[in-house]
C-alpha cells in the first residue's frame, strides 16, 4: 500500500500498469503506439522504456489480430493487456471479443483461462471528431463471459485495474476519457472493493442517483445543485457492470423509493435500460414512481460544437428528478 | 533508390512455380531439386496413420448416417494434409485445427471420441487442449489464425521451442483475420507455419470465386513470408515442406505459408448438396488422385509395405472405428449445471440465480 | 396481391428477394453460397438461375468486405440484400455495421443514403454447433441509425422483407432459424402493417406476452395452456425492434396490467431489458406487478444436447405468469 | 502441375524493384523504360494544383494553432501524392479520401472550408459527396476500401465507366479490411486504384512494425493485382504510374495497387509528440526531397515556370488561403435540431420525442 498522493486518472492507470508488470513478468502490454509514444493519452508511458520492448509493444495497426493474439498468448501462460486506442476502434476486434475472448473458458470447461484485460477509452466529452466518444459498454456488457468495469475514481482507476489484471476472467477496462485528467488524492492500492461491488458516493434519503464511469462526477454535482434546492439525493457509482451489483444498487433504491440512471450511451436496449428493468423487478414496491433514465440520445455521437447537447447535464438530471411523482409537486 | 530499404528479398519468398511433388499420382517417385523423399520408415508411419484418419473419416460419416452424430465435415481425401500436419510436429509444438481438421488431431493422439464432442454436440470442445496441445477447434473461419501466433509470440517470449502449425481452408484466407494474423507473425519473426488446405471449394463457392491470386501461396511476399505449394496428396512431399517449414522455424527464422492443393471430394457435410454447384467429372477425377492409394502403391513398389502389414493396419484402423462407435453410443445426457459452471471462475451473482431457477426446475420435474 | 397459398417462411423470403428484383433491377443480392446453392438454408434458391450472377452472386468469404462492398453499391444507386451465413458470422462485419451502414445517413446530413438489407439467420432451437444459434439483436437494436426486424408469421416474412428492401434506410433483417420450416396460409404481399408497428397476435385480459421472432409461437402456445387454466393472454409481437411501437405495446398492457417478456436472447443489457425499461416508465401506475422477463440466460449459448434447457418454454412462461403477483395467490 | 490452373503470371504482377522515377530529387529528369515523363503542360498544372496543396495543409495548421481549428493531420511534404490522386481522374471517376487527405479533396475541385467541416467539429462531413464525387472522409482505418469497391462494382453493373482511386496509408495496410477490400477487388475484376501513401509512420508505429514486406507494394501479387511502386515525392512519376493504373482499370483489366514512398515531415497531428519515437536527422533527409521544390525546379530549368507565373500560382495560393481563413472565422453555432434530422429518413417516433425534449430545452433557455 502506498502513501497518500494527488494524482490524476491517466497517471494513476500508468502507475497501475508499472506496478502490475514490476510484480508479475507474464503481464504484457501491447497495441497500437503504447511502446515509445506511450499511447495517444499516454498511458502507457514510459512501460517500453523500464520493461523493453518484449513487455511493453506496439504492433501492427490490427485490432482483430491485437485481441486474436492476445488470446494465444493468454493461452500460453501471459497475462495479455492490450489497449483499443478509442472505442470506435475495437469494434473491428468484436468477433474476437465475443466469439472467443468471452467464450473460451465455458467452452473447454475451464481449462482454457482467458486472462486477459482490453482497455477501452470511451465516452465523450472531449471534443473528439467521429469514431472518438462512443459509449460502446452495452455491447460488451451484453455478452457473456465478460466482466465489464468502468472506474470514476483515480483510486478505482488504480485498483481496478490492478484487479481486472489479476482477475483470472477476460475483463474490458473502460476508461472515461474525459476523467483522465481528473485529479485526486488517493493512497494507490488501499480499500478499493473488488470487481462486482457498487460504491456509495454521497448519501442522501429522497431519491438515488445511479451513474458509471464518466457520469458519477456529474451526478455529483447535480446532487450538489438539488441539495442548495432542499433535496437530497444519494449517489450510487456502479463500478462494474458485470457482475452487476444487485444488492447495494436496490439496497440504495428501496431506502429512497425513487431513481434516475445517467449514463452517455444510448438509452436503447443499453446497460441503463438493464439497470431500471432489473431494479424495478426487485424494488417495484418500494418504487413512488418509475425509474426515470437520462442518457445520451438515440443518435450516432455528434460532432464536437454539439455534443453538449448530446451528453447528459445537471439540468436534465435534475428535470429527471423532479419528474419523479414527488407528492408535493 | 536513396530512400527505400527492401527488408527482404521478393524472390526468395516466392513459392515454387508447380507445387512440390516427391511421389507422382501412379506411385512413382519424382525428383526434385530442393525437397527429398523422407525415409521409408517415415512413410510406413504416415500411411499408417493415413490408413487410421481414413477409416476415423468414413466412420464418423457412417455415424451421422445413422443419426449418431448431428454432423460431420469429413477430411475424405485430405488424410495426406490432416497427417504430415500432426505428424510433423514435436511434443512441445502446438496444433490449431478447424472444424474439418478431426483426423488430424486423431492423427496427434487425441482420442477420436473426444475430438468429435463438438459435432456430436455434447458441448464446445471434448479434449483439454493443453494435454497434447491441441487448440479447441475453431468455426468462425480464420480467428484460429491470431491465436496461434499469440501462443508462438509467448512461447518465443519465454524462450520455448515451440512452432505452431496452424491449419485453415481456402475460403478462409478471404477473411480480414487471416492477413492481420500472417502480417503479425511476419512482423515479430514468430514460429508459426500457416497451412492452407486448398480443397478448391469454401462449401459451394469455388476457388475462382475466392481468389484470383496465381496461387494462395503467393500471398506469402505480401507480408515478407516465404509461401510454397504442395501436392496436397502426396503425403511424402507434404512431409518434407511442412518439415522443413516447421525446423526453420524453430530456428528462428520466423513464419511460412504452405498451400496444399487438395480437393474436397466429399459434401461441405451431411447438410449439404454438392450437386448443386460441381459436376461428377470434376469430383472423379480428384477421386483417381486419391493420397492413400498413391503412397500405398509407392510403398507396395518397394517392398516397404507388405500384405501383412497393411492387413495389420486395417486392423489396427478396426479397432479405433469400433472403439469410436462404442464410444459415441454412449446415450448419457450432459448435466444442465454445466451450463453456468464455466462461464467465469466463479459464477456472477446473476448466474448463481439462473443456475438455481434451473436446478429447481430440474428438481420439480423429477419430484413432479 | 396474391392468391392464399400454402408455404413455408423460408418460402416466402424467397419469393420476397426474387420479387423485389424482378420489380427493380437496382435490387441485388449477394454473400457466402448464395448463387448456386441457393444459401445454406436455400432461401437464394433459384434466384441465380432468373437473375444472373451479376445480380445475386457468391463472394469471397469475408463478411466485413461483404457489408462494406455493399456500402459502395448503395452509395452508387443499388439496393444491396446481403446474407450472413449465420448469426455468429455477421460479427467480422460490425465494425462496417456500426460505424457505416448505421452513420451514413447522418454522417452525410441526408445526402448519402444507404438503402440496404442485411439479412441474419438467428436465434437456436435447430442444434446447430458453436456459433451458430447466436441472438444478437441486442447489438444492432442498441445501434442509433439501424432498423431492425424480424418476423414470426409467413406472411411477415414476405411482407416484411418487402418492406425492408424498398426502405430507404438500412435494415437489419433478423430470419428466426427455427421458423424457415413453419407453414401458413398466407396470401403474400396482402395487408402487412408498416415496420415500426407491433400486432396482437392474440387477445387476452389477464396479462400481455410481449414476444417477437421465434419467441412468439412460444408465447402463442403458453397462452394456449393458459387458456386451459383459465388465464387469458394476450400475445404482442413486436415485428420491429427499431422503431419500437410504443403505442401499440403500451396500450396492450395498460388494457391487462400485467406482462411478462419472452425472448431467446440473454437477458442482460438487451432488447427484453429495454422492453422492460420502458414499458413500465410508461405504464407504471397500471401495472399490479414488476414486468417479468422470459429470456436465455447470460451464458453462451449451450451445445444442443442442452439447449432446451437454455431456450424460454411454455412452463417457464407460465411460471413468469404465475409471478404477477395475483390477488388470488 | 495436372491439377492446377495458374490463374495469372506472377511475376507480371510483381512491382519494379525500385519506385519508379522520373524526375530526381535534384530536377533532373530520370529515365524509365515503362513510364513516360508527362507533358510540360500537365506538369505546369499539376505544379500548381501542388502550390495549392502545400497552401491549404500550412494554412490549416495554422488555423490550428490559432484555435481556429480543432485538430489537421497535415499531408504537407505528400502534396505530390494528394494532387496526382484526384489529377489522374475524370469527372466520372471517384475519389476516396482518409482524414489526412484534405489536399487531395481540394485538388479535386472541393472548397476547402468544406472539406475542412470535419475536423472543425461542426458535423462529419461537409460536402455532398455526390457533387464531385469525392466520399466522406474516413476515419476508421481501411474501412473506405470496400465501399470504393462497391461504388466501383455498382458502375461496372450499370455500364459506367467510372474508376475509383481509394486512398489509404500504410498503417491501414494492416487490417483486415484492406485485405478483404483487395480481394473482392482483384475477383471481380473491379475498376478500383488501391493508392497507399506509405509515409513510414502510423502516428507513431515505424514501417518496420507494420510490414515484414519487400514493399506494400508486394501485397498485389497475393491477390492477382498487379503492384507498382512509385517515388511519392516525384509528381511526375505518381501522374504517370496512377494515371496509367486508372486507364488500364478503366479498360476493364481490373484493379491496381500503387504503393507512393513518401514520408509525413509533420507531427501526426497537432496533438501528437514526434520526439518521442524519431530524430530530427531523419526528417530533415525527407525534408531535402521536398516534392514541390523538385518539380519546381525541374520546370524552372527548363523554363516551363517562369518568375511571373510563379508568382501568379502564389497569389492564388494566397487567395485559397485567405478564403479559408474567412470561411473558418464563421462563428455560427450548427443547429441542434440537426442531431436528430438524419439518423432516419423519417424519424422513429423515440427520436422525435428526443428531439422534442431538447428542443423544449433550447425555448426553455431562450425563456428562462
Ligand atoms: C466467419 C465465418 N463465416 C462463415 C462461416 C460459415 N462457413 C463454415 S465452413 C465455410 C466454408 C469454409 O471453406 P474453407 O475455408 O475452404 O474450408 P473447408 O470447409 O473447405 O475445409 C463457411 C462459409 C464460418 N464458419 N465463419
Ligand atoms: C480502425 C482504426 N484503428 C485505429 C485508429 C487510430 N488511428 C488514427 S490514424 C492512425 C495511424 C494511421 O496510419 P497510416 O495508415 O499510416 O496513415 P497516416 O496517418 O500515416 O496518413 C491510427 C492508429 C483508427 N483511426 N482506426
Ligand atoms: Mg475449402
Ligand atoms: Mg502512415
Amino acid at each position: 500500500m502506498n502513501q497518500p498522493e494527488t494524482l490524476t486518472m491517466a497517471q494513476a492507470l500508468t502507475r497501475a500498469l508499472r506496478d502490475a508488470m514490476a510484480e508479475d513478468e507474464s503481464v504484457v502490454m501491447f497495441g497500437e503506439d503504447v511502446g515509445p509514444l506511450g499511447g495517444v493519452f499516454r498511458i502507457t508511458d514510459g512501460l517500453t522504456a523500464e520493461f523493453g520492448d518484449a513487455r511493453c509493444f506496439d504492433t501492427p495497426l490490427a485490432e482483430a489480430g491485437i485481441v486474436g493474439v492476445a488470446v494465444g498468448m493468454a493461452m500460453n501462460g501471459m497475462r495479455p493487456v492490450v489497449e483499443m486506442q478509442f472505442d470506435a476502434f475495437a469494434y473491428p476486434a468484436f468477433e474476437q471479443v465475443v466469439s472467443h475472448v468471452a467464450k473460451m473458458r465455458n467452452r473447454t470447461r475451464g481449462q482454457v483461462a482467458l486472462p486477459i484485460v482490453i482497455r477501452i477509452p470511451y465516452a465523450g466529452g472531449i471534443g473528439g471528431v467521429e469514431h472518438h466518444s462512443d459509449s460502446s459498454e452495452a455491447y460488451f456488457a451484453h455478452t457473456p463471459g465478460l466482466h465489464v468495469v468502468t472506474p470514476s475514481t483515480v483510486a478505482d482507476a488504480y485498483g481496478l485495474l490492478r484487479q481486472a489484471i489479476t482477475s483470472a476472467d477476460p475483463v474490458i477496462f473502460f476508461e472515461p476519457k474525459k476523467l483522465y485528467w481528473s485529479k485526486e488524492q488517493a493512497a494507490l492500492g488501499a480499500g478499493v472493493p473488488p470487481i462486482g461491488t457498487a460504491a456509495i458516493r454521497r448519501d442522501g434519503t429522497d431519491a438515488t442517483l445511479i451513474a458509471y464511469g464518466p457520469t458519477v462526477p456529474l451526478a455529483l454535482e447535480a446532487a450538489d445543485v438539488a441539495a442548495q434546492e432542499g433535496r437530497s439525493l444519494q449517489v450510487v457509482d456502479l463500478r462494474s457492470l458485470v457482475p452487476f451489483d444487485d444488492q447495494t444498487v436496490c439496497d440504495a433504491v428501496r431506502s429512497t423509493g425513487r431513481a434516475v440512471v445517467v449514463a452517455e450511451a444510448s438509452g436503447f436496449a443499453s446497460v441503463s435500460s438493464e439497470i431500471v428493468a432489473r431494479v424495478t423487478d426487485r424494488c417495484f414496491h418500494y418504487l413512488a414512481a418509475p425509474i426515470r433514465r437520462v442518457t445520451g440520445f438515440d443518435i450516432p455521437y455528434p460532432p464536437p460544437k454539439l455534443e453538449r447537447f448530446h451528453l447528459p447535464d445537471v439540468d436534465r438530471v435534475l428535470d429527471a428528478v423532479d419528474d419523479l411523482q414527488w407528492e408535493d409537486s | 533508390m536513396d530512400h527505400l530499404v527492401m527488408t527482404s528479398d521478393p524472390r526468395r519468398l516466392l513459392p515454387s512455380d508447380a507445387p512440390v511433388r516427391l511421389i507422382s499420382p501412379e506411385g512413382e517417385p519424382v525428383p526434385h531439386e530442393t525437397y527429398r523423399l523422407p525415409s521409408g520408415e517415415a512413410l510406413l508411419a504416415a500411411y499408417a496413420a493415413m490408413t487410421t484418419a481414413r477409416r476415423v473419416n468414413d466412420q464418423a460419416s457412417a455415424l451421422v448416417r445413422q443419426g449418431r452424430l448431428a454432423v460431420y465435415p469429413s477430411s475424405h481425401g485430405q488424410e495426406a494434409c490432416q497427417v504430415a500436419a500432426a505428424q510433423v510436429l514435436t511434443d512441445d509444438d502446438w496444433l490449431f485445427p478447424t472444424y474439418r481438421d478431426v483426423a488430424a488431431m486423431v492423427a496427434r493422439g487425441l482420442d477420436p471420441v473426444e475430438a468429435l464432442v463438438l459435432l456430436q454436440g455434447d458441448w464446445h470442445c471434448g479434449h483439454n487442449p493443453y494435454e497434447r496441445k491441441v487448440a479447441p477447434q475453431t468455426t468462425p473461419l480464420a480467428t484460429q489464425l491470431p491465436h496461434a501466433v499469440g501462443v508462438a509470440h509467448a512461447a518465443r517470449l519465454k524462450g520455448e521451442p515451440t512452432v505452431v502449425m496452424a491449419l485453415c481452408g481456402d475460403g478462409a484466407t478471404s477473411e480480414g483475420d487471416f492477413h492481420e494474423a500472417l502480417n503479425f507473425a511476419a512482423v515479430f519473426q514468430t514460429p508459426v507455419v500457416f497451412f492452407v488446405q486448398n480443397n478448391r471449394y469454401a462449401i459451394s463457392v469455388p476457388l475462382a470465386r475466392q481468389t484470383a491470386a496465381p496461387s494462395l501461396a503467393h500471398k506469402g511476399v505480401g507480408y515478407g513470408i516465404p509461401g510454397e505449394q504442395v501436392d496436397g496428396n502426396d503425403l511424402a512431399a507434404l512431409l518434407a515442406v511442412l518439415g522443413t517449414a516447421v525446423e526453420r522455424a524453430r530456428g528462428g527464422a520466423g513464419p511460412q505459408l504452405v498451400e496444399a492443393h487438395t480437393y474436397r471430394v466429399q459434401a461441405h457435410t451431411n447438410a449439404d448438396d454438392p450437386t448443386r454447384y460441381r459436376d461428377e467429372a470434376e469430383v472423379g477425377a480428384w477421386v483417381a488422385r486419391d493420397p492413400l492409394r498413391r503412397l500405398g502403391t509407392f510403398l507396395e513398389n518397394r517392398a516397404l509395405l507388405t500384405a501383412e502389414q497393411a492387413a495389420a493396419l486395417d486392423k489396427d484402423a478396426d479397432d479405433v472405428a469400433a472403439a469410436m462407435r462404442a464410444g459415441l453410443s454412449k446415450d448419457a445426457e450432459p448435466d444442465p449445471a454445466r451450463l453456468f459452471a464455466h462461464v467465469y471462475q466463479t459464477p456472477t451473482p446473476q448466474l448463481a440465480e439462473q443456475a438455481a431457477l434451473v436446478a429447481d426446475e430440474i428438481s420439480r420435474m423429477v419430484d413432479g
